[in-house]
């Protein structure tokens, strides 16, 4: 029984993580990249993960896993903010479709690092 | 076929074909924010194939690799991003 | 709030000790048993906001799986599909929100779902800039995110 | 860094791995882990802590220079190695509390040079970096 | 696997070498990082491959049984790790300085050292 | 007689320190030192010489202070200490008002303990040992004007050569230890024949030669003597005439009983001899300059004395152990009188001076008969010195003709030579230049005085000679067959002819010729030919040699450094591992392969080329970061977590300095030319390829496992830990892991003294 | 305390002292007075050990109480004592010239406590029995030198840290490789275990090579051709005081482990030898042409240095008991006169500003008393005898021509004869001449201005070690005899195993 919950979570979360891996190469910009694959690969290793704390059912194992699935929960979004801010501090261009980019012209040119504020 | 086997000959590769497939958004870039992002799923990547491991292995104690593995990955991104902005502000 | 949820561990870990038996079951039951204490002692006066939180947190956390599920097969079906049906942009989401822990959690929460990611925050924290993938229109968009994340988030936390 | 999120997020982040780094440490001697990845831990932590917040925030916190924690873990291992000698043993020999105790295993003299060195980890990272990202500063 | 490895351990002396003959002082300590992480791998090789069993002694017992990776070369590959660790910092704060004071990351023309004085 | 020579190794320590004094009070107080050693040495000449004056204490490696004074030595001893009370007495006067007057006399004091101890060392090592220390005092004095350059080039000449020939010395006498087993030269010398038969004998003597003919300015080791002459007056009258130069002519003589029996050695000491005094006869006279033409005279004697030691007769080493007395007597003596005209006209050109016998005509006495006794006038000593030079040319076996013609060359020129040095100065008119010229002291006239007073003596009465000084000698020698007569007269045999003509031809060249002013340019003409100009323009090819080898190595770039040492070790490993090394390749090898381990290898590989190969600084960094993640999963999947850990945590550590580091770097230039870039990828192939299969071939071998299996059994029982490397870490080889922590504290305090510690500039 | 404990005390010494200098940062007082004290204690505890083994033969400590060759073993028979006597005197001396010539500002960044590092790191390194455990001491002295040599980071400090720390780096890599393929064919690190068991390894051309690499990695260490290019390019960079210690110790540990090794490991390989003979020959050679054309007295020094090197290393190749004598006694001779000379350097720079042979001089006219000191280590270095230099060479010349090695003798003499110009030239040039005239400095403090307790603390330390060399030379029988007993000892392999691994005495 175990064995087969095991099986489907570690399936979907694999699913997720191969996602995550085309999606990085088949995206067309740096920040869709990051939109696609932060959380679709913290979501399917979250699901591996969870997958060892039911394989070997002890409190040690269990709890550390919790603690590594709650730390990438923590973690994950922050790197991206970061990278995807610093992505486009440097100027990483926006894919040619992009909509719309209320950022535009709001860094600071001599003070690049702050944003300004909005009165 | 047992669990093992299912995460040997299934799993395994999967993950493992997820790697390269990262790998190659690595290797083509093109900036280096590209690079770093790969860099970044690579090792949440590898921790989900530790995890695995562990499992295979019945070593419980590699998921202590894989602790450290996301709070490396977290601290080179925050280091990359700081660099990458303060390279901005330098040049 | 704090002192309450401070009390509710501290009956957990007496439960504990008393029963003597340190499974994560027993953890839990001891939680649930020291919340209806609690409950039932402050059900009037202060303790009341720390009650009616757990039902919120639930509340929160399946609407955020629901999200995260929801958004993860539209970007699986845009991955795995030759055709990019993205509409991305990056919009500026004005924020009720105001302390620091309050955007860092609700930008966090954006990031987490698919297809959303915190950019920045103004510099006077009243604006977040976030990137989407599918973006129909940017009022929908800043209505789905501050009635959505931000309302259920900061139920919980005020 | 100018960015609130990662400031809030060091926030809680550093005591969290401050207590994730004793654990690898303690046990160590049990399984993976011990005071050199435990020191690293720890000090990735205030690293962490000094990119989000700058290193006068870090500093504070720290209560005093990194620098300081080099001779103190020194002279925690090398006391508790020439500990022996007193005993007339040879340096480094292994003195122990013959009880083991849990999640750490026996308490000893070579626990305590582990601590020694994790306490030299944090001192000598902490103070490369801090120094490295002040002079950067300037 | 060994073979692989093998040629992996090579592959990373070599890199590390044709890194270590550029110009550039961040090439330079690129190629030594390289070549620590050769040696390591051949330090670990000389301990011969076992997959799968760290040394580590299961609970409820006192000595592990059958096969085990061998401990040493891991104890000694850490130590090496530590120690270069500790010269790689240096190198690279060294490689900063230089770069203030000469003004120039070229290897070429740091060499007023060997100028007859 | 330990005592004797430490003697003046005590006083030079306590000179310096004497101040003032020495100058004035209590001026002629160092001469006492030689005067008691010359009185301790006479009396030898009266008791005998006992048969037991041999004390020996062990030094070190053979070498033990054993002193032997046997005939020979006592020749030498009377004369160093001898000239030694003069010279000291009359540089009391000459140098008095030289402010390093102290360590002059350190310095002359050391060369004559140094010189006594050569003389009367009786073992090998130590006389190499006294060797040396005379050439080093030597040095100081030649470079006692040191703030001239010409001293100081001087100087380094005749140390350079003395050098090279007491280091031939040193060959020899190890050589000839080394075969003998024993260092005691008495012993050493009794059975010649295990090293002339050895095949190492020609060697010996070359050593030998080389040696003594560096030491006593033999040609072409010669120059290094007129060279010294920049040294004051009374250091060359007793340096470099009267006793160091003769040290080398000690040396002969010391071995001439060992090797006289060899043809070759009689043919090198006659050849080298002969040539050595027709070129310093034949140089002296273009020399316009006082102490130029007794240099050059003293050359010529010295090779007089190596010519007469190769003739190797009895007579003929009678006639050199005279000679050598006759020549530091008169020689010593117009050193001095130069010294003398020197100090009060300030000039030494011949040419200049002129009648001097009006203003010092004691002086011009001594001088008159010390030039007379150079000539070999009958009732000089000098007489008796070429009498017996003479007799020794037409007694000796083989071609005495030309022998004889040889020396009566040489000393008709070199008796002119001693005319133009004795006479010249003092004869004639007074130029108005040196009218204000006054007598000198009697400090300075009166030790040369003594000299020329002792000329003439022995010169009437040689046979107070014989018994207490030749005969020993002789017998010193070995030889007792035969004792020539010393005395005035002989009767008008072909000796005395050839002495008158001697003295006829001399006096003629002297009254109608100037060649220093015909032929005075010549020397600068053929001094591209000269030994000396040919010496130094070998050493001036040798140090440009050595400045273009040290540049083409030395070079300054890093690369070429690592270039070279690493193609030598590749090369010389290859060398001895490729012979035993078979490897071939089996399919099995990589069957067993998981697909995430190809996969990891493959991420690997290519994140290697990439870091090698991007233009991209961050690049290159990042690609490091995939390969210590590759490594790392390597190390989980064969077992090794505590490794994981580590390296991913410090791989992350690096990168993170780096990428703190490299904003203020420069971006990566395209250096590197291409041709340079396949030369380093051949190389680090080559390398690579290199350890791979060595790895291989390691793996291929068994590998005892007694100490991991020690560890894995224990380490719960003794050491009280499960995981095993952390035991090792911190117990069973905790030593490590403490001085690691060290290094990583040192690291960092390097750092950061390197980010803060910003020094003063100039100040260091 | 047991006896074996202490061999443990000139290591522990040293780092306690450096700890407790840590925590007096920035205190340039204490730190200069706590270490001169600190270094003449160990040179009163290395005595006693050194009296200890003199008279009862080979000591061993095993740390952790771990029977060899599980643990790492400390050996310490004749050879390693005398180093490490030697060791911490040259520590104190130049702990002393340090405290009076290094600026305050060097010591506030830790100039002391690392200098105890180091002195640690060298005694570590003679006195260990493991061959990782070499390795870390290695290690521990090249981060201490490399920070030695960069205190302070003035440009050439820095340019020459560049090339000292990758080829040091490089012969480090080259060591490790060696060390891990000898793990990996043995499965032992204790020296005296390999001792047992590399003989009996089949495939003898592995061995064969793990020996080239040693010799490589050691070689480099020891610069020896031609690995020695790191050398003279930074050895005339730093302080006085730190090319001092360099200048006496660092490449003497290169060969000590040369001598070790080889003589453990690899006895009487005619391999090595005659690679050993080929690289004295150039070393002598190169070291030595390279002094006589060099213009700056500490370079003229380095090269010196290497062309010394090669004398020990012909010895080395000899092999034979009496060329080890040579070799052992010359490493004690050079290693006392070639501290001397660096610390000569640094007076003579504090003199005159300078150490450009082209404006230097004067100082015998000057300071005659100092120019007579000096001259002790000078002409000690030349071998004039009976000074110390002379007695090994008489040694080596000695066993060269015994052995018949004569080209190899012919290199050494012609050493020997090289150094002689060039210490004459360095005394004509330094010493003789009238200098253009003493250089202006600005914020230089020359000699005249100190006062005479700093003074007496630059003449201190140089008079000590010239009074050694001076001993050594005329007390050349005692020394003699030292190094006959290590030359026995080396040879006597099986003595230092049984004594290691406490097998009975056959
Ligand atoms: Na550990
Ligand atoms: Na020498």
């Amino acid at each position: 029984m175990t064995d087969i919950v095991i099986a489907i979570l570690a399936t979907s979360g694999a699913v997720f993580t191969l996602l995550a891996a085309v999606g990085i190469v088949r995206m067309p910009d740096l920040y869709l990249r990051i939109s696609v694959t932060t959380k679709a690969a913290s979501l399917g290793i979250g699901l591996i993960l969870f997958c060892t704390a039911l394989y070997f059912k002890e409190t040690s194992v269990t709890t550390k896993v919790l603690a590594i699935i709650f730390f990438i929960f923590l973690t994950a979004p922050v790197s991206a903010h970061l990278i995807g801010r610093a992505a486009y501090i440097i100027g990483v261009p926006l894919w040619v479709h992009t909509i719309v980019d209320h950022l535009e012209g709001k860094y600071d040119k001599n003070k690049n690092d702050e944003l300004s504020s909005e009165e | 076929m047992s669990l093992h086997e299912y995460l040997f000959y299934i799993i395994m590769p999967i993950l493992a074909l997820s790697v390269l497939l990262i790998f190659v958004r690595f290797v083509i870039g093109p900036s280096i924010t590209d690079r770093v992002v790969a860099l970044d799923l690579l090792i949440i990547t590898g921790m989900g194939l530790i995890a695995v491991y562990s499992i295979l292995t019945d070593q419980p104690t590699f998921l202590d690799i894989a602790m450290i593995f996301a709070l490396l990955a977290f601290l080179s991104s925050v280091a990359f991003s700081f660099y990458l902005k303060q390279r901005r502000k330098n040049d | 709030m704090r002192t309450w949820f401070l009390l509710n561990v501290l009956l957990t870990i007496v439960w504990v000790a008393l029963t003597g038996s340190y499974s994560y079951m027993n953890f839990t039951f001891g939680y649930v048993i020291g919340y209806g204490v609690i409950w039932i002692l402050g059900r009037r006066d202060q303790g009341k906001k720390y009650v009616t939180l757990l039902p919120k947190v639930v509340n929160f956390v399946f609407f955020f799986l629901h999200q995260i599920v929801k958004a993860n097969l539209q970007v699986a079906f845009d991955v795995i599909t030759p055709h990019d049906y993205m509409k991305p942009g990056i919009v500026r989401v004005p924020l009720d929100a105001s302390t620091d822990f309050e955007i860092t959690m609700l930008a966090n929460f954006i990031s987490l779902t698919p297809g959303t990611l915190s950019l920045d925050v103004s510099n006077d924290k009243k604006v977040l800039y976030v990137h989407c993938m599918y973006l129909e229109s940017e009022a929908a968009f800043v209505h789905e995110v501050k009635n959505g994340f931000e309302r259920r988030l900061l139920e919980i936390m005020r | 860094m100018n960015t609130i999120i990662l400031r809030t997020a060091s926030i809680y982040l550093l005591p969290l791995l401050l207590i994730f780094s004793i654990f690898i440490l303690l046990r160590g001697h049990y399984l993976p882990g011990g005071g050199f990845v435990g020191g690293l831990v720890a000090s990735v932590a205030f690293v962490l802590h000094a990119l989000a917040h700058g290193t006068t925030e870090t500093r504070k916190i720290l209560g005093i220079h990194p620098g300081f924690f080099i001779p103190m873990g020194l002279s925690v291992s090398l006391i508790s190695a020439s500990l022996p000698l007193y005993a007339g043993k040879a340096l480094m020999t292994g003195l122990w509390y013959p009880d083991p105790i849990p999640v750490i295993g026996s308490i000893g003299t070579a626990l305590f040079f582990d601590v020694g060195v994790y306490i030299v980890v944090v001192g000598v990272v902490l103070t490369i970096i801090l120094s490295l990202s002040e002079a950067s500063q300037r | 696997m060994n073979l692989l490895l093998a040629i992996v351990t090579g592959l990373l002396y070599a890199a590390g070498l044709y890194l270590v003959l550029r110009r550039s002082l961040v090439k330079l300590i690129l190629g030594l990082i390289l070549l620590g992480n050769g040696v390591n791998l051949l330090i670990f090789l000389m301990g011969r491959l076992v997959k799968g069993h760290p040394p580590i002694i299961a609970d409820g017992k006192v000595i592990v049984d059958g096969i085990f990776a061998d401990p040493v070369p891991q104890a000694l590959i850490l130590t090496a790790i530590v120690i270069s660790f500790g010269l790689q910092s240096f190198a690279i704060i060294l490689i900063q300085r230089v770069y203030k004071v000469v003004k120039t990351d070229d290897l070429d023309e740091i060499n007023t050292t060997d100028d007859y004085a | 007689m330990a005592i004797a020579i430490l003697a003046g190794f005590i006083f030079a320590l306590l000179v310096p320190f004497t101040g003032k004094i020495i100058h004035d009070k209590l001026q002629f107080l160092p001469a006492l030192l030689p005067l008691s050693l010359f009185i301790w040495f006479s009396t030898f000449l009266f008791i005998g010489l006992p048969p037991s004056i041999s004390e020996s204490t062990e030094w070190a490696f053979g070498a033990s202070l054993s002193f032997v004074c046997d005939g020979l030595s006592l020749i030498f001893a009377l004369l160093i200490t001898g000239v030694g009370v003069l010279v000291f007495a009359y540089c009391a006067t000459y140098m008095k008002k030289h402010p390093y007057l102290p360590r002059f006399y350190a310095y002359l004091s050391i060369f004559m303990a140094s010189m006594l101890g050569l003389v009367l060392s009786g073992n090998a090592i130590t006389l190499f040992i006294f060797w040396e220390l005379t050439s080093i005092s030597s040095f100081f004095l030649i470079g006692f004007n040191n703030r001239e350059e010409p001293s100081r080039k001087s100087a380094l000449v005749a140390l350079a050569v003395t050098g090279f020939g007491g280091l031939a010395l040193l060959a020899a006498v190890l050589i000839m230890g080394y075969l003998t087993g024993t260092y005691e030269i008495s012993a050493m010398l009794q059975n010649p024949e295990v090293f002339t038969d050895s095949p190492y004998f020609v060697l010996i003597l070359v050593l030998i030669l080389l040696a003594a003919f560096t030491k006593s300015a033999q040609f072409p080791f010669h120059f290094w003597l007129p060279g010294a002459m920049k040294a004051p007056t009374p250091v060359s009258t007793y340096l470099h005439s009267a006793t160091m130069v003769k040290a080398g002519i000690y040396l002969l003589f010391r071995f001439s009983p060992a090797f006289r029996s060899e043809a070759l050695w009689g043919e090198l000491l006659m050849v080298i001899g002969a040539i050595t005094m027709l070129y310093g006869a034949f140089h002296s006279l273009l020399r316009s300059d006082l102490k130029g033409i007794l240099a050059y005279t003293t050359i010529s004697a010295l090779g007089t004395l190596t010519f007469l030691i190769g003739i190797g007769t009895e007579l003929a080493i009678t006639a050199a152990l005279i000679f050598v007395m006759v020549h530091a007597l008169y020689k010593a003596a117009l050193f001095l009188v130069a010294g003398i005209a020197d100090h009060q006209t300030h000039t030494r050109d011949i040419q200049l001076l002129g009648g001097l016998r009006k203003v010092m005509p004691l002086v011009s006495i001594i001088a008159f008969v010390s030039a007379l006794s150079g000539a070999g006038i009958p009732l000089t000593f000098g007489f008796i010195g070429k009498d017996l030079i003479y007799e020794s040319t037409l007694h000796s076996n083989g071609s005495a003709v030309l022998l004889t013609f040889i020396a009566l060359a040489a000393n008709v020129l070199v008796g002119a030579a001693g005319f133009f040095a004795g006479i010249k100065p003092f004869a004639g008119k007074l130029p108005a230049a040196l009218s204000t010229t006054v007598a000198p002291v009697a400090g300075l006239w009166l030790p040369p005085m003594v000299l020329a007073v002792l000329s003439l003596f022995f010169g009437m009465f040689p046979g107070f000679l014989f018994e207490p000084l030749i005969a020993p000698a002789l017998n010193a020698l070995g030889d007792v067959a035969y004792y020539p007569q010393l005395k005035l007269w002989h009767g008008f045999n072909s000796v005395f002819w050839l002495s008158m003509g001697t003295i006829a031809a001399a006096t003629a060249i002297y009254l109608f010729t100037k060649p220093y002013m015909v032929l005075g340019h010549l020397p600068a003409k053929l001094n591209f030919m000269a030994p000396e100009t040919i010496a130094l323009r070998m050493g001036k090819l040798y140090t440009d040699t050595a400045v273009y080898w040290n540049k083409g190595f030395q070079s300054g770039y890093l690369r070429y450094y690592i270039l070279i040492s690493i193609s030598t070790v590749v090369a010389l490993a290859a060398a001895v591992h490729l012979p035993g090394f078979h490897w071939h390749f089996e399919l099995d090898m990589i069957r067993n392969v998981t697909p995430y381990e190809w996969i990891l290898i493959t991420i690997l590989i290519s994140s290697v080329f990439i870091t090698v190969l991007t233009d991209s600084r961050l690049t290159a960094v990042a690609a490091m970061g995939v390969i210590g993640f590759a490594i790392c999963l390597i190390f989980v999947i064969y077992g090794a977590p505590d490794l994981a850990m580590t390296q991913f945590s410090i791989d992350t550590l690096t990168v993170i300095l780096f990428v703190l580091v490299l904003y203020k770097l420069p971006r990566y230039l395209k250096l590197t030319p291409g041709a340079s870039k396949v030369r380093d990828g051949i190389l680090s192939i080559l390398f690579g390829t290199f350890i791979t299969g060595i790895v291989l071939d390691v793996l291929s071998a068994p590998k005892p496992n007694e100490v991991s299996q020690f560890y894995m059994d224990n380490a719960y029982l003794l050491a009280k830990g499960k995981n095993v490397v952390n035991v090792i870490l911190v117990d069973f080889r905790g030593l490590d892991t403490m001085i690691e922590i060290t290094v990583l504290a040192v690291a960092a305090i390097g750092v950061f003294g390197l980010l803060k510690l910003r020094t003063v500039k100039g100040e260091s | 305390m047991i006896k074996e404990n202490i061999l443990f005390l000139p290591l522990v010494i040293h780092l306690f002292a450096a700890i407790i200098m840590l925590f007096g940062w920035g205190k340039v007082w204490f730190q200069r007075w706590f270490s001169m004290g600190s270094n003449a204690l160990a040179v009163a505890l290395s005595a006693w050990l050194f009296l200890v083994v003199w008279k009862g033969g080979i000591l061993t400590a095993h740390a952790g109480g771990w029977a060899p060759p599980f643990g790492i073993t400390l050996v310490a028979d004749t050879l390693s004592v005398s180093l490490v006597l030697i060791t911490s005197i040259i520590g104190l001396a130049v702990s002393i010239f340090s405290a009076a010539s290094i600026i305050s500002q060097r010591v506030k960044f830790g100039y002391f406590p690392i200098l105890q590092i180091l002195i640690l790191g060298l005694n570590g390194a003679f006195l260990t029995g493991d061959l990782f455990n070499l390795y870390v001491w290695f290690e521990i002295i090249i981060i201490s030198s490399f920070v030695l040599l960069t205190i302070g980071g003035e440009r050439v400090q820095l340019e020459a840290a560049v090339k000292y720390f990758t080829l040091n780096m490089l012969s480090s890599i080259i060591f490790l490789t060696a060390i891990a393929i000898v793990y990996g064919l043995t499965g032992t690190l204790n020296m005296a275990d390999l001792a047992l068991k590399i003989p009996a390894v089949e495939q003898t051309h592995l061995v064969e090579l793990t020996a080239i690499l040693f010799l490589a990695g050691f070689g480099t260490k020891a610069a020896i051709f031609p690995f020695y290019f790191w050398l003279p390019s930074s050895y005339h960079t730093p302080p006085d005081a730190v090319s001092a210690i360099f200048g006496g110790l660092l490449t003497k540990l290169g060969v000590y482990a040369i001598i070790r090794v080889f003589s453990l490991l690899y006895a009487d390989s005619a391999l090595i030898n005659e690679i050993l003979s080929i690289a004295a020959g150039c070393t002598i050679l190169a070291g030595a042409s390279a002094a006589i054309v060099q213009n700056n007295l500490r370079k003229i020094f380095s090269y010196l240095i290497i062309c010394h090197i090669g004398f020990m290393i012909a010895g080395i190749a000899m092999g034979s008991a009496l060329a080890l004598v040579g070799v052992i006694f010359y490493l004690f001779h050079d290693i006392v006169v070639k501290t001397n000379l660096f610390m000569l350097a640094g007076l003579t720079h504090r003199i005159t500003g300078t150490s450009s042979l082209r404006d230097l001089g004067g100082i015998y006219d000057k300071y005659p008393l100092i120019a007579l000191l000096l001259a002790v280590p000078l002409f000690s270095l030349v071998g004039v005898p009976p000074l110390s230099g002379f007695w090994p060479k008489l040694a080596l010349i000695t066993a060269g021509f015994s052995d018949s090695r004569w080209i190899m003798t012919g290199f050494i003499i012609l050493g020997s004869f090289l150094t002689l110009l060039a210490i004459a030239k360095v005394w004509a040039e330094v010493f003789w001449k009238t200098p253009p005239e003493f250089s202006v400095r600005p914020n230089f403090t020359f000699w005249e201005k100190f006062e005479n307790k700093r003074k007496l603390m630059y003449l201190l330390p140089i008079g000590f070690l010239s009074a050694i060399s001076l001993f050594i030379g005329f007390g050349a029988g005692w020394v003699q005899v030292v190094a006959e007993r290590i030359s026995a000892e080396l040879s006597d392999t099986l003595h230092y195993v049984n004594a290691v691994l406490q097998l009975p005495n056959i």
